[in-house]
């Protein structure tokens, strides 16, 4: 009971990061109908850029909103730079584009910072708290749900509820009709990539702790934060973090009870099962009129 | 309605619901073998959805639909071809990437013999099927006039080509029922008549079945209307009886059939 | 610059240097493959440039025999395919003498055949795996480090010896490198006395859940030693796993995961206060090289003296020190290889053996032996990023039943026994 | 009309919307029809084609260096990969991100059968690698036609993660992380004594590169590559003209997972492995930008995007190595300059390398990017929306 | 409906030339629209109907000549920022955004004005107009039927409250009485609110018989240009151009 309880606790955890990084890919869905592989190393460069800070003796606390200013920045660049001129094209091209930014991130990050794993500090104490004899969760932990959930209900209610969340879902669907409405469509792209950027620097700031610094630290969590992102329903910022909990017990449970052999096996097995019931996830409006 | 030979479409007893949108109510008709018959109403009567639920594109709440006599429980639209049924769509539906002549010889495609295993060796049944099938392709298009464009890719055409283009894809399969939705949209005048003439010539070749808000059109060349409104039939009769029913004008018409016959100076009083 | 040489495997007999692939007047250049990028690079892209610098470091001492010698490692990004393309370019394009010192299981188990077909030296694969010790299928294929199951057995039986009685658990990688340790620990220990083993994938130290799901079991069978055969990371993420769910065995850490000065850079700025190189206080291992926290040595200052000068940038820290170390038997081999070393040459220098060098275990190179080191010596890490020896160095066989026996005192040399190493 | 078999070929199946032929108004009447003589048969032209081909690849492996053969080999699987996934992608509209797994699959096959006492000979194996592809795509492809975009990104990635787990899982079988070593003999003894192996290997995967581009083209000009397009352009009237949907895009995938199978058994015999950290996430995704930076649709493209496969990388490492830089410089800069190639390749050339051939040769026809309307009347150039 | 400070405003093209690569679209057209007036804009399909839209509004960059709204040259503008000077479009064949709901695409019209309350009010005004789609406002607009999403396009463009209103096709898919009405709504917006209204319609007779002025264009280039009575009573203009 002991173990299965800390397993549970250890997956909601692990969990909520897949959540960050599913939301992320969420938004530039919802925001440009690109999926950015590109997200998980533009965490890790900005990831790469508060290590700096704190290395020349910056706080946590400067650091921290340093990772999701240059995420911001960084993702606007980006879109602005070198998706924009694709993004009329193929859609696969962005795609390309995202792979290449992917790529030249991971090694201008190497070059820059060297190859070796670097630790990362969380800011505050990750030992346990103890209920009885039960270990529980420690207080990063904590701190790891209460910013990724409300850094999600923030974005929930910009789309849901504002008019410029609105205006950027009306240009992700169609650009030229939003337009024509004096969307200023450019605009709602970049920012969409960028707000997609802070959480995704959300999420490789608060992972860097648990698997280290390097450039390619953030594969994995990708693409589990992939995974969630289609299971949770692209187009839904609460399937995403549906989808990231879900996965994260998951995988915590097949990797203690099944072995870790098998985690990414069952990642796949649940997709798939998800998906032939829900082929648009689990979160999705089924209602759609083909003809 | 009981005749020897079986209506080539009959539908009995069809609701269709959305929610609790009701868009289909214990509807019933039929269609005749060479028959043309209109199907008319208010916007979001659901006459679109009739189309669908005959396509398979809808599952019906309730109700019957019988082809060629035959009832047709689970019917998925990749076999309409294969029963004789063809359809264009409200929109246009062309494939935008290939270019006319392959849009309509894809239409052909259930008369092609050559398999899987031909077309991958390249071997010349297939070569003779692709022949026989552009060849029968580029008849119907000839006869449709729109041969000269070809080779074109659909989105290059003006908007009345690429209906004609749509319009061969769907009888290129020689079908025994037709079915039409709003194929006038965004024709001018001359080119409606024009798509009369031509329906008009269907007639005893096919049945077909005619969704349109064109009422010159659709009272020139059908031989029987169906009026739909919220989803029931409201009345069903000749183009003469329909024109004067009380209840049509009231739903449907508004003036507009007198408006037909009044000239654009008393028009521009009004 | 490289060789003259036109054919391949053009090296049969004496003949001149100047038909020696990888061989000038002048010059030998021998090749390698490392992960430099992708996930596996972060601590094995250091040994490529410390074994480079240490090669220029031999170049200024006058070189081997008036040659001075070129290191030339290419990127396989620890993916197979890759390293075929890579070693197939040093051998045809770069036409490179020898191969020294590839690295990994997975990657250099599929060059073996072609190197051997070929007739390319293959030394001192880097990897504890024991394929590389079959003089008779692969004669130019050697090992250089300790393999894991000899390594296992030594650590099993200080175990034995130390706990006697308490419960041991295992924590091993689910790879040849993990299973072959095992397999040495379980020849030395118990069966009753070990309660769990438990093994996990890399791959799940890339996700935030890391191997928590493992050390909870541990915790739950009430294991007191853990002896793990894990990668740096993973005993990083152990040893904080172990703090965050208060659990506090006796940890014993093979010699590839249990780099000080690695440690302690991973768990360093790890939490605020209070983690950091006090975990690893009182962690047991092992080793074959001289302790690089130990400024005494004079091994240690020579690889200080090359690191500061070549590649200050780099951590000092045993993958630093494991390539330094390999450049320096690679070149006392090429020495005893002659004036006009042949490839053949090559390899007779090394079937000689008896090369004396950094490593307290010997090298024991032989006709019969491709495998090098077959010993470690028993270490215990400090709180302060330091360690020393426990207990005299010892030497074993492959087989699970071979003994275990103290080394010779003298296995170790001296630098500036070799003019090039001054 | 002497040239046009050449045309087809720089055109490449007249794969796509896009091409310069479409949009002219002129050549309404197909090849076929204008053609007497064996010309008009497809067979004869591609296999004219492939054969005009394969001697002019015979002088070129012939004349050149080891390594540059091996380089060649590894093309040759490249293409084949490259090609399977441009039929489905291009053709078809379905994306793949687990094209590296499907060639996990034929180069497990093609290692296993490899292994035994008396191996087959390769060309069996090489078939049996397809077979066992087909099947692993056609259980894919069938949970794939469900799926759309993203969804199918998505899924098909996982696919590419989750396959290599099997060899830990059966690793006694398999050969866990380390995989399986595969040899497959020396050159035939007929070639003479010493003849180069990698040009050997390059000869094996080039004649099946040759094959599969001669079928594949015949594929995608036949109702079967019609039928594929019609799909990817609208389903909803692809099924109107009595086609499948859903059969049709497990045909396809089926197609392209016998082509990756191929590859991976070719990549199997070249490499002489077949290991779980061979076929990585990062092939698949290097296969699909193959596809993209070629051309999508287009087989003239994925030979472009194989070669662009094997010479980008080596191509930025051997850059890099020309100067002297410092440890962590020299190691991350071909990474840094191959990404910014991709970019710079996807700015410059939308419609990936094919596309800017079909440029050239069509600089003085204007061609003029296509309008399209799709369902909500607004006009779109060359892509539709995914849905 | 609306408060009499926002007039229509007048429309004055000016010698637009447009072309879509090699394919000239429109050859020099000028028009004038007078504050408060209908013209309708007629001809053949593919004669440039389409593309005069989408140059004023800026969907399509015109390659030379003057578009004035009340005077301010808007030529070349992008979209958006011709929206706020006050010109809306409703693009042929409907234009709604299928994944939003009938009342996230009623209101994304009115997003651009800074007056809130009056945006909610509009959108109100839109329900009332056209009921099917108040009993659909949670609906998402893809599963309209065709005449629905048509009514959907003309209610938010009435969302923006233009003064200029390009309607292109604006009967496509509706039923005649809807027609009718359509027509009715957009003669009484202009009389009561002095909106200006450039209105192309393949139906002739119809957009006839609601404009102040009519214009026929034939490959681009502006064939005839007189008042409703007139043009229609030009036989040769009718069947050449008009096809009635
Ligand atoms: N998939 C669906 N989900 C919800 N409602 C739907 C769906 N399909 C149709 N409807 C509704 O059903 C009604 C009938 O629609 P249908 O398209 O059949 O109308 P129609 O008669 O073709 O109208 P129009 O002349 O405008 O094309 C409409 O009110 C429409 O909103
Ligand atoms: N995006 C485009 N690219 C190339 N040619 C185009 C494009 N849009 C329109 N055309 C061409 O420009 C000419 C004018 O088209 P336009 O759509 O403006 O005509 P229209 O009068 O609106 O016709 P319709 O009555 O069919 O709507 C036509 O020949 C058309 O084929
Ligand atoms: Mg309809
Ligand atoms: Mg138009």
């Amino acid at each position: 009971m002991d173990r299965f309880l800390s397993v549970t606790i250890s997956g909601l955890s692990g969990g909520m990061i897949y959540a960050a990084v599913a939301l992320s890919l969420v938004l530039i869905w919802r925001a440009t109908r690109v999926v950015n592989f590109a997200q998980g190393a533009m965490a890790m460069f900005t990831t790469y850029l508060a290590f700096t800070v704190l290395e020349h003796g910056g706080s946590y606390w400067v650091a921290f909103p340093i990772a999701l200013l240059t995420g911001l920045v960084l993702g606007a660049f980006v879109e602005r730079v070198l998706v924009r001129p694709v993004e009329n094209g193929p859609p696969l091209n962005a795609v390309v584009v995202t792979l290449g930014v992917f790529i030249f991130l991971q090694g201008l990050a190497g070059l820059l910072f060297g190859g070796r794993f670097r630790s990362f500090p969380a800011p505050f104490s990750n030992k346990n708290y103890n209920l009885g004899n039960v270990s529980t969760v420690s207080p990063f932990e904590i701190f790891i749900v209460l910013s990724v959930a409300l850094v999600a209900a923030l974005l929930f209610a910009l789309f849901q509820y504002t008019d410029v969340g609105l205006r950027m879902r009306a240009a992700a669907f169609s650009g030229e009709v939003a337009r024509m409405l004096g969307v200023r469509v450019g605009r709602m792209l970049t920012l969409g990539w960028a707000l997609a950027a802070v959480a995704g620097s959300l999420a490789g700031i608060l992972v860097a702790p648990s698997v280290f610094l390097h450039p390619n630290n953030m594969d994995g969590v990708f693409v589990f934060g992939f995974t969630a992102a289609v299971i949770g329903g692209l187009d839904s910022p609460v399937g995403a973090i549906v989808g990231g909990l879900g996965l994260g017990v998951l995988l915590s449970y097949v990797a203690s009870y099944a072995g870790g052999d098998l985690q990414t096996l069952s990642a796949l097995a649940v997709l798939v099962f998800i998906l032939m019931v829900k082929p648009n996830g689990l979160f999705s409006t089924t209602a759609t009129r083909r003809v | 309605m009981t005749t020897a030979a079986p209506a080539a479409l009959r539908i009995s007893d069809l609701t269709v619901r959305f929610g609790g949108l009701v868009a289909l109510d214990d509807v019933g008709l039929h269609v005749s073998p060479g028959e043309v018959v209109g199907i008319i109403g208010p916007n979001g009567a659901g006459k679109t959805t009739l189309f669908n639920v005959v396509c398979g594109f809808v599952r019906p709440t309730s109700g019957r639909l019988e082809v060629q006599g035959k009832e047709q429980r689970k019917l998925r639209p990749h076999q309409l071809a294969g029963l004789g049924i063809a359809r264009t769509l409200q929109g246009l539906g062309l494939f935008p990437h290939i270019s006319c002549l392959e849009n309509v010889m894809v239409g052909a495609h259930r008369h092609a013999r050559a398999g899987f295993a031909s077309a991958l060796l390249g071997l010349p049944r297939s070569d003779n099927d692709e022949r026989a099938l552009r060849e029968r392709a580029l008849a119907l298009m000839d006869e449709l006039g729109v041969a000269h464009v070809a080779g074109r890719l659909p989105g290059s055409l003006p908007y009345p080509l690429q209906k004609r283009v749509a319009l061969a894809r769907a009888l290129v399969a020689d079908p025994q029922v037709l079915l039409l939705d709003e194929p006038a949209s965004g024709l001018s005048n001359a080119e409606m008549d024009e798509l009369g003439e031509l329906i008009r010539g269907l007639r005893g070749r096919m049945a077909v079945m005619l969704v349109e808000h064109h009422m010159d059109l659709v009272m020139a060349v059908c031989d029987r209307i169906v009026v739909l409104d919220f989803g029931k039939v409201i009345a069903t009769g000749t183009p003469a009886e329909v024109r004067t029913d009380e209840r049509v004008l009231a739903a449907y018409l508004g003036d507009e059939v007198d408006a037909t016959d009044e000239t654009i100076s008393d028009a521009v009083d009004v | 610059g490289g060789g003259s040489g036109s054919g391949d495997g053009g090296d049969k007999g004496d003949g001149a240097s100047a038909n020696v692939p990888g061989i000038t007047a002048t010059t030998v250049t021998i090749g390698a493959h490392y992960p430099l990028t992708g996930p596996a690079a972060p601590g094995y892209s250091e040994i490529g440039p410390a074994a480079e610098a240490m090669y220029k470091y031999i170049n200024e001492n006058g070189g081997v025999n008036g040659r001075s010698i070129e290191f030339k490692y290419k990127d396989d990004g620890y993916n197979p395919a890759n390293t075929v393309d890579v070693v197939k370019q040093l051998v045809l394009q770069d036409k490179v003498f020898a191969i020294v010192g590839g690295l990994g299981t997975p990657t250099h188990s599929k060059v073996t055949n072609y190197l051997n077909n070929q007739r390319v030296p293959d030394l001192f694969v880097a990897s504890g795996a024991r394929l590389w010790d079959q003089p008779d299928k692969h004669p130019y294929t050697t090992g250089w480090q300790p393999d894991y199951l000899i390594e296992g057995k030594i650590l099993g039986k200080y175990v034995k010896d130390n706990f006697a009685g308490k419960k041991v658990g295992y924590l091993y990688q689910n790879d040849d490198f993990g299973k072959d340790g095992v397999e040495g620990l379980d020849s030395q220990l118990d069966a009753a006395s070990v309660v769990d083993k438990q093994p996990y994938e890399t791959s799940q130290l890339s996700q935030p859940t890391g191997i928590a799901p493992q050390l909870s079991a541990l915790k739950a069978k009430g294991a007191e030693v853990v002896v793990t055969f894990t990668i740096p990371a993973a005993t990083a993420v152990a040893l904080l796993t172990n703090a965050k769910i208060g659990y506090k065995p006796q940890m014993v850490v093979t010699n590839v995961g249990s780099d000080p000065t690695t440690l302690t850079g991973l768990l360093g700025k790890f939490s605020k206060g209070a983690v950091g190189a006090q975990l690893l206080d009182g962690i047991i291992s092992d080793s074959y090289l001289p302790l690089t926290s130990d400024a005494a040595d004079p091994w240690i200052s020579l690889f200080k003296k090359v690191h500061d000068k070549y590649i200050p940038n780099l951590p000092f820290d045993g993958n630093v020190e494991y390539g330094m170390a390999q450049a320096i038997t690679f070149a006392q081999v090429l020495n005893g290889a002659g004036k006009n070393p042949t490839r053949q040459s090559l390899m007779e220098s090394l079937e000689k053996g008896g090369f004396k060098g950094p490593g307290v275990t010997p090298l024991r190179f032989s006709k019969d032996s491709h495998a090098g080191f077959t010993g470690v010596r028993i270490t215990k890490l400090d709180g302060k990023g330091g360690a020393r020896f426990l207990q005299e160095a010892q030497v074993t066989t492959d087989e699970p039943s071979g003994a275990i026996e103290n080394a010779p005192s003298d296995a170790q040399g001296k630098p500036g026994d070799d003019p090039f190493t001054k | 009309m002497a040239d046009k078999p050449v045309e087809e070929l720089a055109h490449a199946d007249l794969a796509d919307g896009n091409n310069v032929q479409a949009t002219t108004p002129s050549p309404v009447v197909g090849p076929s029809l204008s053609r007497r003589g064996p010309l008009q048969y497809t067979l004869v032209r591609h296999l004219g084609l492939a054969v005009l081909g394969g001697l002019a690849l015979l002088l070129l492996t012939s004349s050149v260096s080891a390594y540059r053969d091996f380089q060649i080999a590894n093309v040759g699987y490249y293409v084949v990969a490259v090609a399977g996934l441009t039929v489905l992608t291009g053709l078809n509209g379905q994306i793949s991100l687990g094209h590296g797994a499907l060639m996990m699959v034929g180069a497990y096959t093609a290692a296993l059968l490899l292994q035994r006492e008396d191996p087959l000979p390769v060309t069996l194996v090489l078939v049996l690698c397809v077979v066992t592809a087909a099947a692993v795509g056609a259980l894919v492809g069938a949970a794939a036609a469900r799926l759309r975009g993203p969804y199918l990104a998505g899924a098909t990635l996982a696919f590419a993660v989750g396959l290599p787990g099997l060899t830990s899982h059966y690793s006694g079988r398999l050969g866990g992380d380390n995989g399986l070593s595969v040899s497959t003999g020396p050159p035939p003894e007929s070639l003479g004594f010493d003849f180069p192996g990698e040009r050997w290997q390059a000869w094996i995967t080039l004649s099946a590169a040759l094959i599969t581009l001669l079928l594949l083209a015949n594929l995608s000009t036949s109702r079967v590559g019609r039928t594929f397009r019609a799909v990817r352009d609208d389903e909803v009237s692809a099924e109107l003209a009595g086609i499948h949907v859903a059969r049709t895009q497990v045909l396809a995938f089926v197609v392209s997972a016998a082509c990756a199978g191929l590859a991976g058994g070719l990549l199997a015999v070249v490499s002489g492995q077949a290991t779980p950290g061979a076929f990585s996430v990062a092939l698949s995704l290097s296969i699909l930008a193959g596809a993209v930076l070629g051309g999508l649709g287009s087989l003239a493209g994925a030979v472009y995007g194989a070669v662009a496969l094997v010479a980008l990388p080596s191509f930025s490492s051997s850059t890099s190595d020309r100067f002297d830089l410092g440890t962590d410089v020299k190691s991350n800069l071909p990474l840094l300059v191959y990404g910014a190639l991709l970019v710079v390749v996807m700015l410059a050339a939308p419609q990936g390398l094919q596309g800017g051939v079909r440029r050239l040769l069509g600089l003085f026809k204007g061609r003029t990017p296509s309008p399209v309307r799709n369902d909500s009347g607004t006009d779109v150039s060359v892509s539709t929306p995914e849905r | 409906m609306r408060s009499m400070s926002e007039r229509g405003a007048s429309l004055e093209v000016v010698d637009l030339v447009t072309t879509y690569g090699a394919v000239q679209a429109l050859n020099g057209v000028s028009i004038s629209v007078p504050a408060g007036s209908i013209t309708a804009v007629l001809g053949a399909n593919g004669a440039g109907k389409s593309s005069l839209l989408r140059s004023l509004s800026g969907l399509v960059k015109p390659k030379s000549g003057k578009v004035l709204v009340d005077g301010q040259d808007v030529f070349g503008m992008a979209p958006e920022d011709v929206v706020q000077r006050g010109m809306s479009q409703v693009p042929e064949g409907r234009g709604v955004i299928a994944e939003l709901t009938v009342d996230e695409n009623l209101r994304l019209g009115g997003l651009w004005r800074s007056d809130k309350a009056d945006r909610a009010k509009a959108v109100e005004e839109a329900y009332a107009l056209f009921p099917p789609l108040d009993q659909r406002r949670k609906r998402l607009a893809m599963t309209l039927s065709g005449g629905e999403r048509q009514m959907l396009a003309l209610g938010r463009a009435l969302v923006a409250r233009p003064r200029v209103l390009l309607l292109d096709e604006p009967s496509l898919g509706l039923a005649p009485r809807i027609t009718a009405q359509i027509m009715g709504l957009v003669r009484r917006l202009c009389d009561e609110t002095g909106l200006t209204v450039l209105l192309v319609e393949q139906n002739a007779r119809s957009a006839l018989s609601v404009a102040d002025h009519g214009v026929v264009l034939n490959l681009g280039t502006v064939v005839a240009s007189d008042d409703p009575a007139t043009l229609a009573a030009d036989d040769n203009l009718r069947h050449a151009y008009l096809g009635f």
